[in-house]
């Protein structure tokens, strides 16, 4: 089970700043445990933000985003109390949505 | 943290019509990674492990006493390490942990310090996480250890002593690499930890999330690594040297205000 | 928001060569107003060489631009996590992708840009020194900057 | 600073604090060394010794950076000298290709999760602290630069000596200095040694390019 994401969404002007922290191994199937066994692939491919329902970033990722990734971008046209809902997809088909509302700066 | 929004866009434009890049070569970098640190994913972790019912007491920590008062978490880590009457020892909050793991919730104390430091690449242990999120409650607030009780000044000396204690293969004690300003190793900067304002950086950051292992790391595992590193056996965890160290470090940090995580390389 | 998962394994079912949207508009799954993230560039994030990685963006022609402005670190401390932050002030900016040249698979990100000001900011793995370039998509056009980032290893190890 | 305690602070509740004393110097000495004869773990007890310390670290372990009598830094450099063993081979330079590999290797000896490094030979540790070959990005700057240590000394058979006795043993030239004492500790063998001195020396080397 996925942990929640860290998501802040801070008004600067109509711009949001978007910064979305996520809890994922991002492992590139070439990384061996303690044992030596080689830990299967396993990344985050698809990520997509919208604004208020709208899509504003979709994101295509490969195992070469670092491990407990970040990602920033900056909403145009927003304000206050608007929504931002940030979902994952990754290889294995696990997924997770979370959500922030716009804050004031 | 999220007042800093935008910096990064705005010294990338600045980039852009000045044509300049910043003189020291790694601070841009530093700068990025600080801004968004993953170790704040671990908060919430801490926060639930310390309210869950949880060990085979299935009790919470919420009776855990940090040094004020059963349960009270603000202002509790920057009076640490401190002189506990009721265990009868100097415990720094790691060990302090431990003992409330094992009191209240009835895990059993070895168990859990097995499994205190984890390994890099894992998903961090129950004490990192609950380290950095008692710790984050003092977020703001500044370090102010005492030495009331003899026992805290005598951890407070032999801290000292320890941190100028040469030994082993490599000569070293703490202030080998640890004495000067602007110093490092291979490309890691080095703490000159007899500067004020440079140890007060250090005891204000951790917990810190260090990149390169992508897990919280606390206190105990600062210190284990350092004596790995000088090429001595390995550090007790909760031992009395580990809290000696930390108790004169945390003193000569005083005045730090607490900002965890902190975002190690 | 189980209905995308759902519509997501669908979608592996259904396999390739069928345009996802249309597929889901035509069996009626998609529901007014959900989101569909893009299909996964398998070819373009499993190429080896960036000419490949490249093509499957449709890039065949690039032009340097100013207007692109990459922000990383000279030198990186950790190549496990190099920061990257792509801004472009290329017109009808549409996408980034972010291509770190020397990587076993250089193509590492794709962000697909619409009503967000074209700036991105993320981390990548890099295996060792090497170019970064971004690529920007503008009203059909492709544009390039690069950055060479220094990788160290770094501690005592 | 228990002295400077009484006479400054003045009121009653700073006196509570203040005037406590701390234990004097051999109390405390007595405390902490119980404290590290307790406190570590080794996979074979033997390498637990390695946390003893020998006279020269005795009397290296100032506290507060305070300075070496003269009989102590007289002590200290007597004792480093005594400790030099020279190479078998009789050549105090070896090959500074080898040399090269050590001086980048940081690694051996080192003990995590009950295990000791597993490794053929220790590193040279040299490039942790010191810049080497010009143009290396990744150096230490603890100790001082060594680019074109050669180039600058040039390489007689008595630069060659001067440079594997303070490889060996640094203390016999910097007693007490921050220099591990590479050879006398057993870190390094002599012929390791001829190796780095030979890396540092050799006009072919890197460390003494342009």
């Amino acid at each position: 089970m996925a942990e929640p994401m860290k998501i802040r969404a801070t008004l600067q002007g109509d711009i949001a700043d978007v910064r979305i922290l996520i809890a994922h191994p991002m492992e590139t199937g070439q990384r061996r445990d303690a044992s030596g066994k080689i830990v299967p692939l396993h990344f985050i491919q698809n990520i997509t933000v919208t604004h208020n329902g709208k899509m504003v970033m979709d994101g295509q990722w490969s195992q070469a985003i670092a491990r407990n990734p970040f990602l920033g971008l900056r909403v145009k046209g927003a304000k206050a109390g608007d929504k931002i809902v940030v979902t994952w997809t990754d290889n294995m088909g696990d997924k997770r949505t979370d959500e922030a509302t716009v804050t004031a700066s | 943290m999220p007042r800093s929004g935008g910096v990064i866009t705005a010294l990338a434009f600045a980039f852009l019509s000045s044509g300049t890049i910043a003189a020291d070569p790694l601070a841009v970098g530093r700068q990025m990674l600080m801004e968004d640190n993953p170790g704040e994913l671990w908060i919430d972790q801490g926060k639930k492990l310390f309210h869950n019912k949880r060990g085979p007491k299935n009790a919470s920590l919420e009776q855990c006493n940090f040094g004020l008062g059963a349960g009270k978490l603000e202002g509790a880590s920057v009076k640490l390490p401190r002189y506990f009457a009721d265990t009868g020892k100097v415990q720094d909050l790691e060990s302090r942990l431990l003992t409330c793991m094992e009191q209240l919730q009835g895990f059993q104390r070895n168990e859990v310090m097995k499994r205190a430091i984890s390994r890099a690449g894992s998903n961090g242990s129950d004490i990192e996480a609950l380290a950095l999120y008692i710790t984050s409650r003092s977020n703001g607030m500044k370090m102010n250890v005492t030495l009331d009780h003899p026992k805290e000044r005598e951890m407070y000396k032999a801290g000292e002593y320890l941190f100028y204690r040469r030994s082993g293969q490599t000569d070293f004690a703490c202030v080998q690499c640890h004495g000067e300003s602007d110093k490092r190793i291979r490309l890691q900067d080095l703490v000159n930890m007899t500067d004020q304002k440079q140890i007060q950086e250090v005891v204000s950051t951790w917990p810190a999330y260090r990149g390169a292992h992508f897990v919280v790391r606390t206190m105990q595992w600062r210190l284990y690594d350092c004596f790995w590193q000088m090429r001595l056996p390995e550090l007790k965890y909760e031992s009395d040297t580990s809290i000696a160290l930390t108790m004169y470090l945390h003193y000569q940090g005083n005045g730090a205000v607490m900002k965890v995580p902190g975002f190690k390389r | 928001m189980q209905p995308i998962r759902k519509t997501r394994r669908t979608l592996l079912k259904l396999g390739a060569g069928i345009s996802s949207l249309a597929a889901f508009s035509a069996a009626g799954l998609l529901r007014v107003g959900e989101v569909v993230a893009a299909q996964w560039n398998k070819g373009g994030f499993e190429s080896k060489a960036v000419d490949d990685a490249l093509k499957s963006l449709g890039v065949s022609n690039m032009i340097d631009s100013r207007d692109i402005v990459i922000t990383a670190p000279d030198i990186a401390e950790n190549g496990a996590v190099v920061p990257i932050a792509v801004a472009s002030k290329v017109p009808n900016t549409q996408s980034i992708s972010i291509i770190a040249e020397k990587n076993p698979f250089p193509l590492a990100a794709t962000f697909d840009i619409a009503g967000s000001d074209p700036y991105v900011s993320t981390r990548v793995k890099m295996g060792q020194t090497s170019n970064v370039r971004a690529i920007v998509k503008a009203d059909g056009k492709y544009y390039t900057a690069v950055k060479e980032v220094k990788v160290t290893v770094g501690g005592c190890g | 600073m228990k002295n400077s305690a009484w006479t400054v602070l003045g009121t009653v509740a700073l006196i509570v604090t203040g005037c406590a004393t701390f234990p004097d110097h051999a109390t405390t000495r007595q405390i902490a060394e119980k404290m590290v004869g307790e406190d570590f773990t080794a996979p074979q007890p033997a390498q637990l010794k390695r946390l003893a310390q020998d006279r020269s670290q005795q009397i290296c372990s100032k506290i507060g950076g305070a300075k070496l009598t003269q009989d102590e830094a007289a002590e200290v450099t007597r004792l480093a000298r005594d400790s030099i063993r020279f190479p078998s081979s009789g050549k105090y330079a070896g090959d500074w290709k080898r040399g090269n590999a050590l001086a980048h290797d940081g690694a051996g000896d080192r003990i995590q999760f009950g295990k000791l490094e597993a490794r053929k030979e220790n590193g040279g540790l040299c490039q942790n602290c010191h810049a080497l070959a010009p143009g290396e990005i990744n150096v230490g700057n603890v100790g001082p630069s060594l680019t074109g240590y050669g180039a600058q000394r040039g390489n007689s058979e008595a630069i060659a000596k001067y440079t594997y006795e303070k490889i060996y043993n640094a203390w016999t030239y910097f007693p007490c200095s921050n220099m591990p004492r590479l050879g006398a500790s057993g870190h390094l063998t002599p012929e390791q040694i001829t190796h780095l001195v030979a890396y540092l020396l050799d006009p072919l080397s890197p460390v003494n390019k342009k």
